[in-house]
């Protein structure tokens, strides 16, 4: 193995434990807020360590360039949805 | 145990759960998701029968088979649904009327 | 091959829970959420068994589209415990066993004869690879829709055209102008992405030519820029959009129809294509396609026949 | 062989690819009448004569010279996909056109503007039964030619939805309600059936129903499918005990779309199912005795409902419920001896049906218009009658009991004939009870029109000839007529009849 899988998969399980993080904040976290905090801000962090590990592992820049075409959008999408979902339930008063 | 009877299996799996909700429930929204889970499970099974190992290339008649299915299946949900939502209309106006 | 079978063992774990829990669950928006993520699974497994065309439609239109119509359909009846499983009739217990017996029995049956079929089994695929030469694409699915099984996709595109004239007989349009205004965050982000989806359903048009995409995963996210449009307000139909929208409805069955009679008119059987010019044949008919689809489903997703005058309002 | 070939001596239309035709026309037709709401009327009549002709052209060219075959987009099966019309395809396709055309005279004029006084759930209907009926006359068109499983299956989808578009037309609530437990019980007897063609790809790679009728052997895949797609069939097709759908369905629809839906759609499906039975699987002795046994029980069953219900619309559709079970009882025979006489009888029987129903389902529509109401304990008390109607009911009700001369008398008779060959009394049993509880409910309705002892004030009737009543007149004199003339239709049946060694055409 060379280091650059090393460091790729050193990567890759870090996005992981993001990953677990945020599925763990929002199974533990009491109400819709902190859980979309848990899992917008944490999610989006570990689909980047996992796009750049993919990246570093794969080594072709046509790739890495939808890897991060595919990350803009999550990211996107995630704040947005996180936002709609946090605004129906600020209005709707299921908040707490 | 091949892939293919292993993710067959899976798809009658998803036959079988499907079946059993459909025949107990009396909710109309329910019942469109369990035919939707029912023809899930039968695209499952066409897949299946189409994947011929990991180094051939898989048969594609039943890809096109499926690929029809999903249109046709999203077709009759949505007939399904406008009727659910027109029923729900007369329901409520009459309720409003009594 | 050990990891493998753990992860197919994983995967279809996953996806029956999935569709238990779904159709278990207490609340009809917990049972959509739940479905549409089954269909995101279902979609992974047709990936990893090499049908990457399908598992984008699958992905598109069998998760995504229809989510948001079971969705719209559940606000519509919300007050009214849709789906919910408490305004459900409690079974009695021997009804619930004998179901459940039944429906063991039925399995067992289906897998078992499943397991006695010889292996590897006849199929058509040889033959599909020795003709894909002639048919005018490179991706075979695509020649299986659009060339070899031509009359199948056109009866498929007059299913959708008959969906339409059911919903808009049935609709009421009335009854969508009460739905949420989504505010001004959605707005921004629908003006960021709907361009790029735009551009996406264009290549997966092109794309379907060689490689997994075509018509029906172009129509989808095409399908589904409508849908955005019409959720953010940015697209309200009026009664002057009647005519417009059932022109483009017909045009998948017209267009398709009528390259059949100009393939009769040239001579040729019903749907056959000039073999040097069937790519253009093809790509044509998949852009009427692509067009008709997109609009059917949003059309669907509107789900009445548009009425009203145009308003002046925005929500921006 | 260039003697025989047709397009050298006969005129133009011979060369056409009239099977091509009589699925795409209706379909532009439909497209059309959708565009253009306001000429959806002569669109849909005009399509329909079209379609007509066609047909019979088609059919001519058939007695002339044979079964044919098109291959569609070049591609031979089982690669592409062929339409098939033999004798029993042709036969059907002339008569939904034939009565497809009646039916929409009818519609026509109860579906016609009313200008201003005209209500939305009125415009409605008129402006979508139109694009609703020539999508259903395409999705039976594409069925009767369909050679391949998986287009059998699109084909019923075209039709479930349409057919369902035209039991909701009303807008009422009953018939909303019925139209969606039709719609899914539709959509679970096609899911069935494509469940079925899965088995049958897995197995043998084909979906054409020329290589799966090749295979002699009925492993256990092929017997699993074909229980499966019969299973799904019998579905849309209402056979007891899985009618259930069906009287609510056809008895809250509007008059011309129960007509529709009555003498057409549940025959697509069971056209559908004697087409696998007869061509493609080998016999099945013991299914089919058990569809004979299900059929039985439709006759018992759909009479004895038939018997209690006070809906005279109902009873007309529990009577469909009876007399699909009647036809049903050839699953049993085709095997037997006397095989190829009882599959002409339910052919015939399917015809006449088809024809006598439309009659009765158009005449109770017209005896409600006038009466207000269709209670059967209130018929007669009614001072008044409407007259043709009543004629119209009662000659349909010749054919479906099956009194000679009528087309259900030759129908039941081919029947009873093979079964009487075949030694199997049992059926002959069954049939015979059938025609005695069909005489037992069809009497209600129609000793209510002949008495006249609880009328309170004078009797009234119209004076002058409705030209409304024409069409279902018209109806219940072809299914009478149809019994007269069968010369024709039954040499065309015999057109590459599955029961003779088939003859290859080019």
């Amino acid at each position: 193995m060379t280091p650059l899988e090393i460091l790729a998969i050193g990567i890759l399980f870090a996005g992981l434990g993001f990953f677990v993080a945020g599925t763990v904040g929002m199974l533990r976290f009491p109400d819709v807020f902190s859980r979309l905090h848990a899992l917008t801000k944490a999610d989006n962090l570990g689909l980047a360590l996992i796009a750049l590990g993919t990246a570093l592992l794969t080594a072709d820049t046509s790739v890495t360039l939808k890897l991060m075409l595919i990350w803009f959008f999550v990211v996107l999408a995630s704040a947005t949805s996180g936002h709609l979902i946090a605004r129906h339930a600020l209005r709707s008063g299921q908040g707490s | 145990m091949s892939t293919a009877l292993l993710y067959s299996f899976g798809g009658i799996l998803l036959i079988g759960v499907a079946l059993h909700r459909l025949v107990l429930t009396t909710d109309l929204l329910r019942r469109v998701v369990a035919l939707n889970v029912f023809a899930a499970g039968i695209a499952s099974l066409l897949i299946a029968a189409a994947y011929r190992g990991p180094e051939a290339a898989a048969d594609p008649v039943p890809h096109a088979f499926v690929l029809t299915g999903i249109v046709v299946l999203v077709s009759t949900t949505a007939a399904a649904l406008a009727l659910i939502r027109r029923l729900d209309d007369l329901e409520r106006s009459v309720d409003h009327d009594t | 091959m050990l990891l493998w079978l753990v992860f197919d063992l994983v995967l279809i774990g996953a996806i029956v829970w999935l569709a238990w829990a779904a159709l278990a669950a207490r609340d009809g928006f917990e049972m959509i959420v739940l479905f549409m993520v089954l269909g995101l699974f279902v979609a992974l497994a047709w990936v990893r068994l090499q049908a990457p065309d399908v598992a984008l439609a699958e992905a598109a239109v069998g998760s995504g589209i229809t989510g948001a119509l079971l969705l719209k359909t559940w606000r519509h009846r919300r007050g009214r415990a849709a789906g919910d499983a408490a305004a459900d009739a409690r079974p009695s217990r021997a009804l619930g066993f004998g179901v459940m017996g039944l429906v063991t029995v039925l399995t067992g049956m289906l897998a078992a004869v499943l397991v006695l079929i010889p292996r590897p089994a006849p199929s058509l695929a040889e033959t599909v690879f020795a003709n894909l030469a002639v048919s005018g694409v490179d991706n075979p699915v695509t020649a299986v829709l659009l060339n070899f099984r031509a009359y199948d996709t056109l009866l498929e595109v007059v299913v959708l055209f008959a969906v339409v004239v059911v919903v808009w007989l049935l609709g009421d349009a009335e009854a969508d102008r009460r739905a949420p205004r989504l505010g001004s965050i959605f707005f921004g982000f629908a003006r960021l992405v709907l361009p790029v989806m735009v551009l996406i359903a264009g290549y997966l048009l092109w794309l379907g030519g060689f490689a997994p995409g075509g018509a029906f995963q172009a129509g989808a996210v095409l399908g589904a820029v409508g849908i955005v449009l019409l959720l953010g307000r940015l697209y309200t139909p009026t009664a002057a959009d009647r005519l417009p929208a059932r022109l483009v409805f017909g045009l998948g069955t017209v267009g398709f129809a009528g390259a059949g009679l100009a393939t009769l008119a040239l001579g040729n059987a019903f749907l056959g294509y000039p073999p040097e010019a069937a790519k253009t044949w093809i790509l044509v008919i998949e852009a009427m396609l692509t067009v008709s689809i997109a609009a059917t489903l949003a059309g669907l997703f509107f789900g009445a026949a548009p009425s009203g005058r145009p308003t002046r309002e925005s929500d921006r | 062989m260039i003697w025989s070939d047709p397009s050298t001596m006969t005129p133009e239309i011979m060369t056409w690819d009239l099977p091509s035709l009589v699925v795409i026309l209706p379909l532009l037709a439909a497209v059309a009448a959708f565009l253009l709401p306001s000429a959806a009327v002569g669109i849909g009549l005009g399509a329909t004569a079209l379609v007509g002709a066609a047909s019979s052209a088609l059919a001519a060219r058939l007695l002339a010279s044979g079964p044919e075959i098109s291959h569609l987009g070049g591609w031979t099966v089982p690669l592409g996909i062929a339409l098939r019309v033999d004798g029993f395809a042709a036969l059907m396709l002339v008569t939904t056109a034939g009565i497809g055309m009646l039916v929409g005279l009818a519609a026509s004029r109860s579906f016609a503007a009313k200008g201003a006084t005209e209500a939305p759930a009125e415009e409605r209907q008129r402006l979508f039964f139109w694009p609703l009926w020539l999508l259903l006359l395409a999705g039976l068109n594409a069925l009767y030619l369909s050679s391949d499983v998986f287009n059998i299956y699109i084909s019923l989808e075209i039709l479930g939805l349409s057919a369902v578009g035209l039991a909701v037309l009303s807008g009422k609530a009953a018939a909303l309600r019925a139209g969606l437990t039709y719609l899914f019980a539709g959509l679970l007897g096609s899911l069935l059936f494509l469940l079925g063609v899965d088995y049958l790809y897995a197995a043998t790679g084909r979906v054409d129903l020329a290589s799966l009728g090749a295979i002699d052997e009925m492993t256990p895949a092929l017997s699993m499918a074909l229980v499966l797609m019969l299973a799904g069939l019998a579905i849309k097709t209402a056979l007891f005990p899985l009618h259930f759908w069906l009287p609510a369905a056809h008895s809250n629809a509007t008059a011309p779309a129960s007509a529709l839906l009555s003498a057409l759609v549940v025959k697509g499906s069971l056209y559908v199912a004697l087409r696998l039975w007869v061509d493609v699987f080998a016999p099945t002795a013991g299914l089919g005795t058990l569809i004979g046994l299900l059929g039985a029980g439709a006759i018992v069953w759909g009479s004895i409902q038939a018997m209690r219900v006070d809906r005279l619309k109902l009873l007309v559709a529990y009577s469909t419920v009876a007399q699909i079970g009647l036809i049903c009882l050839v699953f049993a025979l085709t095997d037997e001896i006397g095989g190829e006489t009882a599959w002409q009888g339910a052919v015939y029987l399917i015809l006449a049906h088809a024809a006598a129903k439309s009659a009765m389902f158009l005449a109770v529509g017209r005896i409600a218009e006038h009466l207000g109401h269709d209670s059967l304990e209130r018929l007669h008390r009614e001072p008044l009658r409407p007259g043709m109607a009543q004629v119209a009911f009662a000659l349909a009700a010749v054919s479906l009991i099956g009194l000679p001369p009528s087309a259900g008398f030759l129908g039941k008779w081919l029947l009873l004939e093979g079964a009487m060959r075949a030694d199997a009394w049992l059926w002959v049993g069954v049939m015979v009870l059938g025609t005695m509880l069909s005489v037992a409910y069809l009497m209600r309705p129609i000793s209510g029109f002949l008495r006249f002892d609880r009328v309170e004030g004078p009797v009234i009737m119209p004076s002058r000839l409705d030209a409304a009543d024409l069409w279902p007149l018209g109806l219940a004199v072809v299914a009478i007529a149809m019994g007269l003339l069968a010369a024709t239709p039954l040499s065309l049946l015999a057109v590459g009849s599955p029961f003779v060694v088939p003859e290859v055409v080019p």
